[in-house]
């Protein structure tokens, strides 16, 4: 038990001595779980606000419709604006945010700098061929429920990285390595362990797991 | 109680500790090391569709076919073209080197004009009619003749339209680099007045005896040769190599002949007396093909005895007449010459002497062999229309004498105001031309000097005028290819991207500053632009070239139209011919070649000058190579500085020894010591050209310098 | 759930020195395909970042009797004993790895710290240390390729085998629905750009692959066999003093294949 | 001026002499400062390092420190474990030049990787086949073993013992000390043995491979073996230095004279050993690699068969005999030789596991690679120095590091 | 470096052994230095 009391010389003030320690703890503790988060974090907007889901009634074959693949089996992402200007060359309905769109940047053939959520680091190669055509997998594993979002929500990032938030996980419980959902994080041990739990694979001499080229390039 | 700084430490515990039990640190700790990861100041290249077009190569003669990688709207890669006819899929470290090229900081991005000794940048529209109004001024003091103008190649659409304006505009003064080419086309009696081509069917050959030709350093279409020598190996061909230094070739062949410098000749002639002597020639084929044999034999036979040939040439009697014999047996044997890439021309007697190998066998035109092909004149434009101001001056004296480009610095430099402007399109005289300093010096005497380089090279940086070209990434244009094949092929560049820079098509410069000319010279140029031109220019060939790249022009002359081999009368003292006194200086410099290293017009790119090895090059000095014998003599060790010395200048150079040369030879790599381009190119060793002074062949007039007396002294 | 394993593969080379012109187009094609950085004054050949290099090699004779050979050494991707190459075995931080699947040995720069013991442990200097920042002049950094990731200062690289080239070969076939790659939809970028042809590439153990029988040629011999580095590069030639060039020999031991011609 | 911080009944130097030296070290230490930071912000361009020399002076700098470090472990283990208590005289200095030697050698990685930053790789993504894993490990355990032997050291200092809590916790450490000092050996044991295993398990280069026992090389042993024998001698030197410095008699003869004679024993078997393992390299490993041993020994003025000689014979045979003798060791000029010629052996040995493995070619047609280091480098590899000295000079002032100065030199008058 | 929580950790001989033998020293010093700070300062109220 902690004693507050002042019962022997030379060190009568244990009592204040406990608490600045419990101060400074608490304090630090509050300052590294709660504050630090917030700082380390910055938020971006969109430069347009996007309606999946208003989208998703008015095409036929679903997130491939504009997130397809190319011939040569590589995965063409965000569109671009060649795509959006198929239907958007003149403002169909009557959002703002159509409008903006319009004005912007198809008047001016200019790219939105659209921010990416699941944006991977240079230095990792992901094959989406492999994942959707070879192993069957759907969207939402990675990505969750952006297909039913009616908006974009804003774009989070670490300040020091420059990672989106996406990546590095959300929660503060995902720093100790808990996920909830599949798509709550996508680190490299995220990527290994589903890839050793669904392939198998321990190709690599050093981890016994799958090996790094196949997602490092 | 009191609170005393022991509370305090324990404060700074507590927090140290729940400061240890949050993410703080060890977060900070992983994103620090992400953040090296991901440093700014490293580009990340973006992502993108991956597309592939083909085009062709300009940044030699070879002309090969290549298939360029781009992402989006980027070129990331440059590959060889599979299944064209020049190249088959393989590339050369230039051809690869080209992105750099096209977005390196050797660009010139916009026309400049030179004010005060610097550069500014103006407007193409300032640009063009500055010097249509310097033309017209000139036209009207009836000084149309001292417009000139140099092309690095007289083929192609672009260097045409130039000849064509100068033409039409009253000036005699068109010169082009002169080639091998010529030395092979004046070595032949013309039946018409149309010059003549060599083809080469090197890869159904079986005997390649080989004159200082670097078939794998660079000569002819580069790529091709590789793979025709490459084509001899497995087949179990011989290839003989007569070089006085181990070059890559002479290091691939069968037999090395290491002769002395310049005997070449000399050594053929030998051969072909072995060859006469044993009656190993092909008397039918020799009367087809040929005129003035008779004479031609009793010379040879008389004046160049094996016996003397070894004593001249180094090469032993024995090994000359077991060459002589198997030249003379072999079924498809072949004679090639032109020293290392063969880019400067070699004197009428060399090209005779041992083309006449080829002759004396009899594989003249035939498969295997060597064929006279006539110039392919595939480009049909009306006729120019003259005034009488043009016809004139058209009448007046070339400047330099016989249209020969090495003579015309002298002839600016001993005659005031002889140019008063100049346009250089697809060259760059002032680092390819011999005896450099002079050629400076002479571009230094025009007032008005108007260059269509795409990039800074040292003529750019001398002229007053820059009219940048699109880079050939950017620009339709015909690409001719003659060297070293065996038959003519016309390749097509295509714009794979957008011009990045404020560039123009030179084709299109000129046609604009004709019309603006008006007249006569305006309507000898009735197209509305360079494409226009093209495509009505190339005719038949043009949807051919459009759609493959590529054309090959097979053409078989009737047997009236084929030129004939004139046979020449040796001297009846064999000699060599070198500038410099042998006395004072006596060491002879020899150029090497290397694929590694580009020497003409187009400077090496930052990927080349990777692959270039430490001892042709270390930091900036260039490294010579000598005998160590010839070391030793001249008290001289690996790695020291030394001062090299011609008759046109001194050098200070450092010397790599090596067994791969004979003593008292010099060997000097060309390609180095280039003053303009970019920090990656420039400042870098020594250019060979500024060693050598054109050397005048007495037939010709072609400048056939292949080398220089020279002396090394420890510096 | 766990799917079919792809089959193993131990992609390698064979290089024809008989072939090898020493042109340098492999030097460059590997340059130009894995962004390899440049710099103002590339003449110190010790810190020339050059994955594919050309070494000249000479008979050591004297003139005229000199003879040359060129040597292109790209990384030998060693599999030693059981993938355990001499690098990989000694990269403290799982930097570089051996893949049984493919027989690559990968080098990740985003995880290496820079020790450069794997440099220390390669016999072949196939290992190049980053000591500069990569720089590209301006607008230059529009000719890098993005399957490619550049590296930054401080890191070890090496030749990957164009391992991108794997990856977007095999992409293809995942969205054709396949597993297995053709031969000729994976080539390393040195081997297509070799104007000589002497460069083959493709799987050493499948049967139907080139290499698996021009490996078999009795000109074939391999660096530093001796050292047990077990690589997979296979070089040919014909000349004796070529292969002894390959490997350490006592004078009086023979490189053992095909007699010597000269 | 700051008496009442110096231990009782010693004489040291006036403090404006003090300050003095320290800022003499000060300026070296803040050179080797300034060129690291240059190493840090610029990478290691600032080097003569390069791709033939990936490992350079730092490397051998760091190898020789932690040999010569190797004093602390071994007094360690014969005070603690053996039971030789008259080395508990030596102990607190031993310790402390353990310390100093192990954190420089620290600080030297430190500075010696590319991407510092990242340099926690080498612990969190371990690849626990790589020598250079366990030496990361071993070494920053171990050197957390010597920073808990300081402590109790600096607890003793005249005011902080005044505070019981620490009075209480240097009694305590001191009580467990044995524990420390075991688990010291073991993991020192492993570290030493594994930075001679980092060139041993080379087998690209056939001039550092040895073969060994299960997964370690004969040079893991050797080097343990070495680090044990030669670090004693370091101790010794750097105490009779410390004598000749301060002009007084810090530690009895008797307690030197033990030491030695261990340590003459140890170098004894040692370079027997080595020379066996050389012998046995040089016959049958390198001859199966194609190779002989002159191979090895260029006629550069660097890597001549002289450098084998002055390792093995001048560096291990010479110390050796001269440590196992009395006379040897009674003599004052010979126990400075040996220990000196000792010191250079272990550092020589040393080098040539770095740098001549280095520049020795491989491949045939490959010359010997031959580096100089730069300023930067020499700078950095001097700044241990100057930071050992410093703390040196701070630990002999303020703290009890030689129990028997007080009755060695008995302060005569009041 | 941890099992189950890094990557790179694999269940085989060499880590265990390796590993082991390094988190058991890590163990005894951790725990010996809680013992004499417990213990310091409890004695500390007993002075």
């Amino acid at each position: 038990m902690v004693q507050l009391t002042n019962s022997h010389k030379g060190n009568g003030n244990s009592g204040w001595t406990i608490l600045f320690f419990i101060v400074g703890f608490t304090a630090s503790l509050f300052a590294g779980w709660i504050v630090f988060p917030k700082l380390l974090y910055s938020k971006k907007q969109q430069p347009i606000d996007f309606n999946h889901e208003l989208h998703m009634t008015h095409v036929d074959n679903g997130c491939e419709s504009c997130h397809f693949f190319r011939e040569d089996g590589t995965y063409s992402g965000v569109p671009k604006l060649v795509q959006c200007i198929d239907c958007h060359q003149e403002v169909q309905g009557d959002t703002g945010h159509e409008a903006l769109f319009v004005e912007k940047y198809v008047s001016k053939g200019k790219e939105v700098p659209w921010l990416i959520y699941s944006r991977q680091p240079d230095c990792v190669f992901f094959s989406h061929a492999a994942h959707v055509k070879l192993a069957k997998m759907d969207c939402e594993t990675c990505h969750g429920h952006i297909g039913q979002s009616t908006s974009l929500k804003p774009y989070e990032y670490n300040i020091i990285t420059g990672y989106s938030r996406d990546i590095w996980g959300k929660n503060p419980e995902n720093y100790l390595g808990l996920k909830t959902n599949t798509y709550d994080r996508m680190k490299m041990n995220d990527c290994a362990a589903c890839h050793l739990e669904e392939t198998g694979r321990k190709s690599s001499v050093s981890t016994e797991k799958d090996g790094c080229f196949v997602c490092h390039k | 109680m009191k609170i005393d700084r022991r509370c305090f430490l324990s404060l700074g515990i507590g927090a140290a500790a729940g400061t240890a039990l949050s993410p703080l640190p060890w977060k900070l700790m992983d994103d620090a090391s992400i953040w090296t990861q991901n440093w700014p100041w490293t580009p990340v290249p973006p992502d993108g569709e991956i597309s592939y077009t083909d085009s062709t190569c300009t940044l030699c003669s070879g002309g090969c076919g290549i298939t360029v990688r781009k992402i989006d709207d980027r070129v990331v890669k440059i590959e060889g073209r599979e299944n064209h006819p020049v190249n088959n899929g393989g590339i050369c470290v230039l051809g690869l080197s080209g992105t750099q090229l096209l977005y390196g900081p050797t660009r010139v991005k916009s026309p400049m004009k030179k004010i005060n000794g610097t550069f500014q940048k103006i407007t193409w529209n300032q640009a063009l009619s500055e010097i249509t109004e310097k033309l017209l001024t000139l036209r009207a003091e009836g000084r149309s003749h001292t417009v000139a103008a140099i092309a690095g190649s007289s083929r192609g659409t672009v260097s045409a339209l130039l000849q064509r304006f100068l033409t039409a505009y009253g000036s005699p003064n068109f010169y082009c680099q002169s080639s091998i080419e010529d030395s092979f086309s004046l070595s032949h009696i013309q039946p018409q007045n149309n010059k003549t081509i060599p083809g080469f069917d090197l890869e159904n050959a079986d005997y390649v005896l080989s004159f200082g030709t670097g078939i794998i350093d660079g000569w002819g279409s580069p790529v091709r040769m590789i793979q025709a020598s490459n084509a001899w190996k497995t087949k179990n061909l011989k290839l003989i190599q007569v070089e006085p230094r181990l070059s890559d070739t002479a290091a691939r062949s069968d037999e090395w002949l290491p002769s002395k410098p310049g005997t070449e000749a000399i050594l053929a002639l030998g051969i072909a007396h072995v060859i006469l002597q044993e009656s190993l020639y092909d008397q039918a084929a020799i009367d087809y093909h040929s005129e003035g044999f008779v004479t031609w034999r009793t010379a040879v036979l008389g004046h160049y005895h094996p016996d003397k040939v070894a004593e001249i040439t180094g090469i032993d009697a024995k090994t000359i007449f077991t060459v002589g014999r198997e030249f003379g047996q072999a079924e498809k044997p072949v004679a090639i010459c032109g020293r290392g890439k063969g880019n400067t021309p070699v004197s009428v007697a060399e090209m005779s002497a041992i083309h006449a190998l080829n002759v004396l066998v009899g594989n003249v035109n035939k498969k295997g062999g060597v064929f006279t092909l006539p110039e392919p004149n595939y480009i049909s434009w009306p006729e120019i229309s003259f005034d009488t101001k043009a016809e004139t001056s058209l009448q007046t004296k070339q400047i330099a004498e016989g249209g020969l480009l090495h003579r015309l610095p002298s002839a600016i430099n001993e005659a005031e105001d002889s140019v008063t402007l100049l346009f250089v399109a697809d060259a760059n005289p002032c680092y390819t031309l011999t005896d450099t300093k002079e050629v400076i010096r002479a571009f230094k005497k025009i007032p008005f000097k108007v260059s269509f380089s795409s990039y800074m090279d040292e003529t750019a940086k001398l002229s007053d005028l820059i009219l940048p070209n699109h880079s050939y990434l950017e620009r339709y244009e015909d690409v001719p290819v003659t060297s070293g094949l065996r038959n003519p092929v016309i390749g097509l560049t295509k714009p794979i991207v957008n011009p990045l820079f404020q560039t123009k098509h030179t084709g299109d410069v000129i046609i604009s500053i004709a019309r603006a000319m008006k007249g006569s010279i305006e309507s000898s140029f009735p197209w509305k632009n360079y494409y226009q031109c093209l495509k009505n220019g190339l005719g038949q060939h043009w949807n051919p070239l459009l759609n493959n790249g590529v054309v090959e022009i097979t053409y078989i002359p009737e047997f009236e139209e084929i030129p004939r081999f004139a046979f020449q009368i040796p001297n009846d003292k064999p000699q060599v011919l070198l500038e410099g006194n042998e006395n004072k200086m006596d060491l002879t410099l020899i150029p090497s070649d290397s694929m590694r290293l580009s020497s003409g017009y187009i400077g090496a790119p930052p990927f080349m000058m990777k692959t270039i090895p430490d001892t042709i090059l270390k930091d900036n000095n260039t490294l010579v190579q000598i005998h160590p014998k010839t070391a030793e003599k001249l008290e001289l060790k690996q790695g020291c500085y030394a001062i090299l010395k011609t008759p046109r200048d001194e050098k200070k150079v450092k010397i790599h020894l090596s067994q791969g040369i004979g003593e008292d030879i010099i060997s000097f790599p060309r390609g180095l010591g280039h003053t303009a381009y970019d920090s990656y190119l420039a400042g870098k060793g020594i250019n060979f050209n500024e060693l050598i002074g054109p050397v005048e062949d007495p037939f010709s007039g072609l400048d056939v310098a292949w080398g220089i007396r020279a002396s090394l002294i420890k510096a | 759930m766990t799917q079919e394993y792809r089959k193993e593969k131990k992609y390698g080379m064979v290089i024809d020195l008989d072939r090898c012109t020493g042109c340098g187009a492999c030097m460059v094609a590997c340059m130009a395909e894995n962004n390899v950085p440049f710099r103002d004054n590339e003449t110190d050949k010790l810190k020339s970042i050059t994955w594919m290099r050309i070494y000249q090699l000479t008979n050591g004779k004297s003139y005229p009797n000199e003879e040359i050979c060129y040597l292109p050494r790209p990384c030998m991707h060693c599999e030693g004993h059981n993938g355990h190459s001499p690098c990989v075995t000694v990269c403290p931080a799982v930097a570089t790895d051996y893949d049984r699947e493919t027989g690559i040995v990968s080098q990740i720069p985003t995880r290496c710290f820079g020790c450069r013991y794997c440099m220390a442990a390669c016999p072949y200097h196939a290992r190049y240390f980053n000591w500069w920042d990569p720089v590209w002049p301006e607008g230059m950094e529009k000719s890098l390729s993005p399957n490619v990731s550049p590296r930054m200062r401080g890191v070890v690289e090496k030749c990957s085998f164009c391992f991108h080239r794997y990856q977007l070969a095999y992409e293809k076939a995942a969205s054709e629905d396949r597993r297995e790659l053709r031969e000729n939809e994976y080539q390393t970028s040195c081997t297509q750009a070799c104007p000589a042809g002497a460069i083959t590439f493709g799987d050493l153990i499948n049967k139907n692959h080139a290499v698996y029988k021009i490996k078999k040629d009795p000109r074939a011999f391999r660096l530093l066999e001796r050292l047990k580095t077990n690589p997979k590069i296979y070089y040919l030639s014909s000349r004796e003093w070529v292969r002894r060039a390959g490997d350490n020999y006592h004078p009086e031991e023979e490189t053992g294949k095909i007699k010597s011609h000269q | 001026m700051d008496s009442a911080f110096i231990p009782e009944g010693v004489k040291r130097c006036p403090f404006p002499q003090f300050l003095a030296g320290l800022g003499l070290a000060g300026v070296v230490l803040a050179w080797g400062i300034f060129a690291m930071l240059l190493c840090w912000l610029k990478g290691l361009n600032q080097t003569n390092m390069n791709d033939s020399y990936g490992f350079a002076l730092w490397i051998w700098a760091d190898l020789a420190v932690i040999a010569l470090g190797g004093g602390a472990f071994f007094s360690g283990f014969l005070k603690y474990i053996v039971g030789k208590d008259e080395l508990k005289n030596i102990i607190n200095f031993a310790v402390l030049i353990g310390f100093i030697c192990y954190s420089s050698a620290l600080l030297i990685l430190a500075i010696d990787i590319g991407q510092p930053l990242r340099g926690w790789f080498i612990f969190w993504h371990a690849n626990v086949h790589s020598m250079l894993t366990e030496v990361a490990f071993c070494l920053s355990c171990y050197f957390g073993v010597l920073t808990i032997e300081y402590i109790p050291l600096i607890l003793e200092n005249r005011q902080i013992d005044k505070i019981p809590f620490f009075h209480n916790l240097s009694h305590n450490m001191h009580e467990v000390m044995a524990v420390f000092a075991a688990t010291g050996a073991f993991l020192s044991f492993f570290h030493q043995g594994s930075l001679g295993g980092i060139a041993g398990v080379l087998f690209g280069r056939p001039f550092a491979y040895r073969e060994g026992l299960l997964v370690w090389p004969w040079t893991f042993f050797l080097f343990t073996w070495s680090a044990a024998a030669y670090g004693p001698c370091f101790t010794i030197f750097l105490i009779k230095l410390l004598e000749k410095i301060t002009g007084k008699k810090l530690v009895k003869d008797n307690v030197i004279d033990l030491l030695a004679k261990i340590s003459g024993w140890m170098i004894f078997t040692y370079i027997f050993a080595k020379i066996i393992d050389t012998w046995y390299w040089a016959v049958v490993t390198v001859q199966s690699k194609g190779q002989t041993l002159m191979d090895f020994y260029d006629d550069n003025m660097f890597y001549g068969l002289w450098i084998l000689v002055a390792e093995i014979v001048v560096g291990g045979i010479f110390p050796a005999l001269i440590l196992l003798t009395k006379k040897g060791r009674n003599s004052a000029s010979l126990l400075w030789a040996a220990v000196i010629l000792a010191c250079l052996g272990v550092c020589i040995n040393r080098w040539v596991m770095v740098l001549q493995v280095m520049a020795i070619p491989v491949l045939p047609f490959e010359d010997w690679a031959l580096y100089y280091p730069s300023w930067q480098e020499i700078a950095t590899t001097i700044l241990p120095v100057a930071y050992g000295v410093i703390l040196v000079m701070i630990s002999y002032r303020y703290l009890p590091i030689f129990p028997q100065e007080k009755e060695l030199n008995p302060i005569e008058s009041h | 470096m941890f099992p189950f929580i890094s990557f790179e950790w694999v269940w085989d001989i060499e880590h265990v052994v390796f590993m082991g033998g390094l988190w058991y020293a890590v163990s005894i010093l951790g725990i010996g230095m809680a013992y004499c700070i417990i213990k310091a300062a409890i004695d500390k109220k007993e002075v």
